[in-house]
């Protein structure tokens, strides 16, 4: 048998098998690692980040990048839980507009819609750079956050609106139905549909794409509004996981988000990547986590082991691809 | 003077060299012709030290070399222009040509002065009249090949490769270069010579080297042989080189251009393009000429939507008037551009073959909003087996294929729109005779079905050979609009000619 | 049993040399009473401790050892650990329920800051200009404090305050938003901080900008430098929380739960200690 | 006379015009603004940054990131804290080096160099993204800041150490000396020698530059290196203004500074920009910070406001280059 024969595959399903060999280290050492309820329990850990990341690696596939995911999760948490709790009420006019929970939800999604599409906007109309465009809805969404929560978190939120973070479906905790759902329609858009060959499109060659009749404006604002979409059911995750609305929620999630996007193969560069490849890399993250936990490692240690796994996972991969 | 041996070079399994033996002399231009993506660029890049790894022997000056990077093959004098532009876009014409050998005065500090000086010099020598402190972003492709041409000449080399050195540049500028390899030739340099214009290698050629699919066909003085056995040797088969008989021109009027003015981008109250209007007729092929920065693709680009906010025309389709303001506005007006840049401007070369060619035509693949793969490979089957594009299948990521092949994939995609007008900027430049020839035959055929096309081009032989009709451009206004039948070199150089010089 | 019970110990952060303390007191308190302990880093975010919460519940941890991140936004965590059988003893900060958690051992930080808003009052006489530094905006335990202090300083209208600004706990913010303030407000008499990290940069303005002999300080928390600056004159008060007695008493009460004790009083306060020149011999040695 | 012939200085100014109108702005409310002693101040605080940013320049410039200043700076600071007040024991051996503050000055810069020339090796050697590696290279320069620390601030440095920090110097504060003989220097370096013209170049098209004879390597490490020096050099002005290292020192710096250097014109794809640009963004930001406090904005509207003027900043920025 000649082994040489299944070389592509190998280099195809490579980070697949770094992940592989990263549990196969963690369960030798703790014996809770290799657990049905611990399976599920990383999985529903990462949810969040797989649904920031979809939006990311779309965003990054056009090139462009999203550093507002972090607080548009916070202020579209905040928002569907202030919402949920207070509605709104004008007491000048002897107004009270209640919500159900599908309203504060549809707000708070929509929310994150509209300050994605600001981002999208502010980039195509004006050619802001993406970095500088998000960086300052970063600063804002957060400012707008503080603005309504007074800084203070909303909680009592309700069982039933907790069921979106805790519950369970079919065997299956909720967040990750969600996040499998978010992810499942990813892979449909980026593969099967017209604006998923656009975004590869846009971030393989900007200029070509312009001459071959593609409306890039169009593409990028609405790249940009699924981000903060997704962003915003993120922060719904959140939120419910709590119970509460943190007025911090989401700080520096960008980074993570980022890191699953490169770790799973997506050039920043644009135009190349993939979806699937970006829930790989938040697994790997969500295991390493969960791992150095599970291992005991001191928490000042973990980061200096974090920080050495990924670069490894990451050159291994490199070395593998040369190889080829 | 440079010999190599027995050379071979796999791309990832691919053979692309395969056992190369030939001889390059001192006080000769050698000329290497094939077909595009017959080796010729890899082979040129293994003796200029981009490749390192191979096998066989170099022998330079007749001792065995092996260089490991371009510098090292630089410093034992070997020099080259490579085919595809290698400058910095946002560096000036003098920090290109001196990039990496950098002159520094007795400080350690760089001599600016001395470098801009012998800038200036190569630059007139070439009677390329640019401030040297320009940036090369701001200067066209066919300048930019020049400052190309200034960087191989700037060191003292022994053996200067020239791979496609006048693709972008027109005549007046290759006669400038021949000029160049004459006295180059005189002060006993050797010279490897790539083109696939075959004219100029009778002009500038002492000897020849026919390469396919990686092989020497056969090497010769160039005296000894005439274009068609040249022709032949390279295809591997007999060919018809086109000829044009007649005019397919119908007496419809598909398009109708009026008063169209092109405000420069960055200076106000300079014009690129003043008043200009013509017209083109169903089947008619309308060749546009001019020099190097006449305007004729800004013209284009124009007519394409691509300058919106600085054109101002009046543009009828068959009588009706329409407005153009987005490319995709002129794609549904009928209207296709060949870009005269198809790395920059037509290309997804990180993307397959298949998805470049139906990126124009996605909607059509729809069903229910999910794209329909089959549909796309057959669409995609259809113009590679149409245009003969050459690939091994229709998963072939488009960067790695060949000039030529890159070129067709391009037409292809604006073939599948079924335009009724076709603008084609420069569709054969760096394309070899076959598939020019080829490439031809297209354009012949789409006119013959009624379709409007529109060819800029600098090559003279080119236009006089497709055209029904040539328009002359000049510094951004018509000069001249011939019938071919009334058309010969001599009355289209004089109207191209700036009158401000 | 032969295997020994495992304690987890999860803190809303180690960013900050106050909670380290706290946190490693109580892991050496529950090690040496025989038990494993392992320290979790929840950096100040709700969610990181959910996850910490799950992971200690599923790899079968017997206690929490607990120092929420927000009093709201833990309770849910709180709550899955007890329906796991597994008790919480939270430590200096509380979780806004009597239900969720099996005893909360808390530091009292709204009267702490009223007691050190009194010192306040009595220090500057009850008059003159004064500058009050945040801890970061979102987290409830800056508007415990303020609220403490403001309770007290608001009732005096000699008092005033010129300016309020947000350090996010971090001793250079603080320096460089005080110097920011000095340029627009020289005269000031006093600033009060949130946290002693704040108070030293602080401090650390003033001194620059010559003013650190008529400018009075006020932290909270009982950091270490902080008590040493106070021996020197250079802070006025602070107020001492005792993290370490806090993190055994909650080790202790982990080792009554697994010997069958069960009623545990629900909130045991333990006092913040007004700490100033008067007494600061008190508190430290040399 | 004709106004538009001055419109190329308008256009090349801009950024400069904008900072002039914001300072406008605040100091038509606030009479301490357009002090002497504010403008210092600013300066002072602004150096820290600058330091930074004139690094993190010359990496954007290579189109490459360097995501670890912030946590390098932490590591270095602590670093020279603890060799300047501690010394390297090592009990068992009865071995005890002392260190002078020029001694501890170095071995913290050596070590910023040192992790500069870790990344930039990662990332040539093994072709690791630039953001992986140095997102890595945050963690775990965190970690060990964490665990060489203990967790807990090295305070009390001696007066000698604090000149570096509080000091002046024939009229004007040290760290705003240090950090214009680091702009000086980076403005020599890219416009007039050898290495700048590779950065540039490599930037610009690193397929080019490597075929120009250019060693790709070499430049992209030394370009790392310096970032990592400058961020050491950062570290020490902290430390050394504080008094005091903080473990958690540098927290999110590299936004900040990214920011600096997207604001003043350098472009994230690389191969554009200046060193001129970056502390003129900085100059930007730090005013906005300044002016902010100085009119005594509540800390929930700063980020909104400190926000909205980014953008607003950039955008008139790019709307004016383009009527050009
Ligand atoms: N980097 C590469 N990876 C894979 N295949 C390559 C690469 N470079 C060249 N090839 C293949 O090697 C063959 C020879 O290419 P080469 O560029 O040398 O052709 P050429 O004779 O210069 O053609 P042209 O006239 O179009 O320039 C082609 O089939 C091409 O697809
Ligand atoms: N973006 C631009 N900025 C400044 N000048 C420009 C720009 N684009 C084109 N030009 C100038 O406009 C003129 C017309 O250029 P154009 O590319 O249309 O010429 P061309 O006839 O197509 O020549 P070529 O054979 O090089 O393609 C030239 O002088 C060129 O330098
Ligand atoms: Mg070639
Ligand atoms: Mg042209």
């Amino acid at each position: 048998m000649d082994l040489r024969l299944y070389k592509p595959y190998l280099i195809k399903f490579q980070s697949l098998i770094a992940l592989f060999i990263l549990c196969l280290l963690i369960s030798m050492v703790s014996d809770k690692f290799l657990t049905l309820s611990n399976g599920w329990n990383v999985m529903r850990q990462i949810s969040v980040n797989i649904c920031i990341s979809v939006g990311m690696t779309l965003v990054v596939l056009t090139a462009g990048i999203d550093l507002s995911v972090g607080s548009v999760l916070a202020l579209c948490g905040a928002l569907t839980a202030g919402l949920l709790k207070n509605g709104i009420a004008i007491p000048e006019a002897n107004l009270f507009v209640g919500f159900t929970i599908l309203g504060a939800m549809l707000a708070g999604i929509l929310t994150g819609t509209a300050l994605g599409t600001f981002n999208g906007w502010a980039i195509t109309k004006f050619k802001v750079p993406a970095f500088i465009a998000t960086l300052a809805m970063l600063t804002i969404a957060r400012g707008l956050t503080l603005l309504y929560t007074k800084g203070f978190p909303i909680s009592g939120l309700g069982d039933d609106f907790s069921y979106l973070g805790t519950g369970w479906f079919l065997g299956i905790p909720v967040p990750v139905w969600i996040s499998a759902i978010v992810v499942l329609a990813a892979v449909v858009l980026t593969t099967k549909t017209r604006l998923g060959r656009y975004i590869y499109a846009i971030g393989g060659n900007e200029n070509a794409s312009r001459l071959s009749g593609i409306n890039i404006s169009k593409v990028k604002i609405i790249v940009y509004a699924i981000a903060g979409a997704l962003a915003a059911v993120g922060g719904l995750i959140v939120t419910s996981r709590l119970d509460s609305a943190q007025p911090n929620a989401g700080n520096s999630y960008e980074l993570d988000s980022i890191a699953a996007v490169v770790i799973g193969g997506t050039s920043l560069s644009g135009g190349k990547g993939s979806i699937m490849g970006t829930v790989l890399g938040a697994v790997i993250i969500g295991v390493l986590n969960n791992g150095l936990v599970l291992l005991n490692v001191s928490p000042f240690w973990q980061q200096v082991v974090k920080g050495a796994v990924i670069l490894l996972a990451v050159i291994v991969d490199k070395v593998n691809s040369k190889a080829e | 003077m440079l010999v190599v041996e027995n050379i071979s070079k796999n791309f990832s399994g691919v053979k692309a060299l395969d056992q190369i033996s030939l001889e390059v002399h001192a006080a000769q231009v050698t000329a290497i012709i094939g077909e595009n993506g017959a080796g010729k660029s890899t082979l040129m890049k293994i003796l200029s030290g981009v490749y390192p790894d191979y096998e066989g022997k170099i022998i330079f000056k007749g001792k065995t070399v092996s260089f490991s990077s371009p510098k090292q093959a630089q410093e034992c004098g070997i020099s080259i222009i490579h085919q595809e532009l290698n400058l910095i876009p946002y560096l000036s014409i003098t920090e290109n040509i001196f990039l990496g050998r950098e002159l520094c005065t007795a400080w350690g500090d760089l001599d600016k002065k001395r470098m801009r000086l012998k800038t200036q010099k190569l630059l007139s020598r070439l009677k390329l009249n640019i401030d040297p402190d320009t940036r090369i972003i701001d200067i066209k492709v066919g300048q930019q090949q020049v400052v190309e041409i200034a960087k191989a000449l700037l060191t003292e080399s022994e053996v200067i490769i020239m791979d496609e050195p006048t693709s972008a540049i027109s005549d007046t500028e290759v006669k400038i270069l021949f000029d160049i390899i004459n006295d180059l030739r005189k002060a006993n340099k050797a010279i490897v010579y790539i083109s696939h214009k075959l004219d100029e290698l009778f002009k500038i050629a002492d000897r020849y080297v026919i390469m396919r699919d990686g092989r020497v066909i056969e090497c010769g003085e160039i005296g000894e042989i005439k274009a068609d056995d040249i022709i032949h040797k390279m295809v591997g088969r007999e060919i018809n080189l086109i000829k044009k008989e007649g005019s397919g021109a119908g007496p419809e009027e598909l398009f109708s251009v009026k008063d169209l003015c092109l405000k420069h981008p960055d200076q106000k109250h300079t014009y690129l393009l003043k008043n200009i209007s013509f017209s083109l007729n169903k089947g008619e092929i309308l060749g546009v000429f001019g020099l190097m920065g006449a305007g004729r693709t800004e013209l284009l680009e124009s007519l394409f939507g691509l300058h919106p906010k600085l054109m101002r025309a009046e543009l009828k389709i068959e009588g009706k008037v329409l407005s153009i303001a987005t490319a995709g506005d002129a794609i549904k007006a009928g209207l296709a551009l060949v870009p005269e840049d198809r790395k920059r401007d037509g290309l997804l070369l990180g993307l397959d073959v298949q998805k470049n060619i139906s990126i124009t035509t996605l909607k059509e693949m729809e069903n229910l909003g999910i794209l329909e793969i089959g549909k796309e490979a057959r669409l995609s089957d259809k113009y590679t087996a149409e245009l003969k594009i050459k690939t091994d299948s229709g998963k072939q990521v488009a960067g790695n294929l060949s000039g030529g092949n890159q070129q067709k994939i391009v037409i292809a995609k604006w073939l599948a729109t079924h335009p009724r007008i076709f603008l084609l900027d420069e569709p054969t430049r760096g394309i070899d005779v076959n598939a020019k020839n080829e490439i031809y035959k297209l354009i012949l055929g789409l006119a013959a079905q009624g379709m409007g096309i529109i060819m800029v081009s600098s090559e003279l032989p080119e236009i006089l050979a497709v055209s029904d009709r040539v328009m002359v451009l000049s510094e951004g206004t018509i000069t001249a609009q011939i019938p071919i039948s009334e058309a010969n070199e001599a009355c289209i150089l004089k109207a191209a000619i700036p009158k401000s010089i | 049993a032969g295997e020994p019970k495992k304690i987890a110990v999860i803190v809303s952060t180690l960013n900050n040399p106050w909670f380290v303390v706290l946190a490693e007191t109580a892991a050496a308190k529950a090690r040496s009473l025989g038990y494993e302990a392992k320290i979790f880093d929840s950096q100040n975010n709700t969610a990181l401790e959910a996850d910490h919460f799950e992971n200690a519940i599923s790899s079968g941890f017997n206690a929490i050892l607990f120092n929420p991140t927000d009093a709201d936004g833990s309770i849910a965590n709180v709550s899955k650990a007890k329906a796991a059988g597994v008790p919480v003893f939270c430590m200096d900060r509380e979780v806004n329920s009597t239900k969720a958690a099996t005893s909360q051992i808390l530091s009292d930080s709204y009267s702490g800051c009223i007691a050190i808003g009194k010192y306040f009052v009595k220090k500057l006489n009850k008059k003159g200009k004064y500058v009050e530094i945040l801890g970061l905006v979102g987290d409830n335990n800056t508007w415990a404090r303020s609220k403490g202090f403001h309770s007290v300083a608001d009732h005096y209208p000699g008092l005033k305050m010129v300016a309020q600004q947000s350090a996010d706990f971090d001793r250079n913010k603080a320096m460089e938003v005080l110097e920011s303030i000095l340029q627009a407000n020289p005269d000031i008499d006093a600033v009060f901080c949130g946290n002693d990290a704040m108070a030293m940069g602080a401090y650390q303005a003033l001194f620059a900008a010559g003013k650190a002999n008529h400018v009075q300080v006020f932290g909270f928390d009982g950091a270490d430098d902080a008590l040493q600056s106070i021996k020197e004159g250079k802070i006025k008060a602070t107020g001492m929380q005792y993290p370490k007695i806090m993190a055994e008493t909650a080790a202790l009460y982990a080792q009554e739960y697994f010997k069958g004790k069960r009623d545990f009083p629900q909130k045991i306060p333990v006092a913040v200690e007004l700490v100033t020149a008067e007494n600061i011999k008190n508190y430290i040695s040399n």
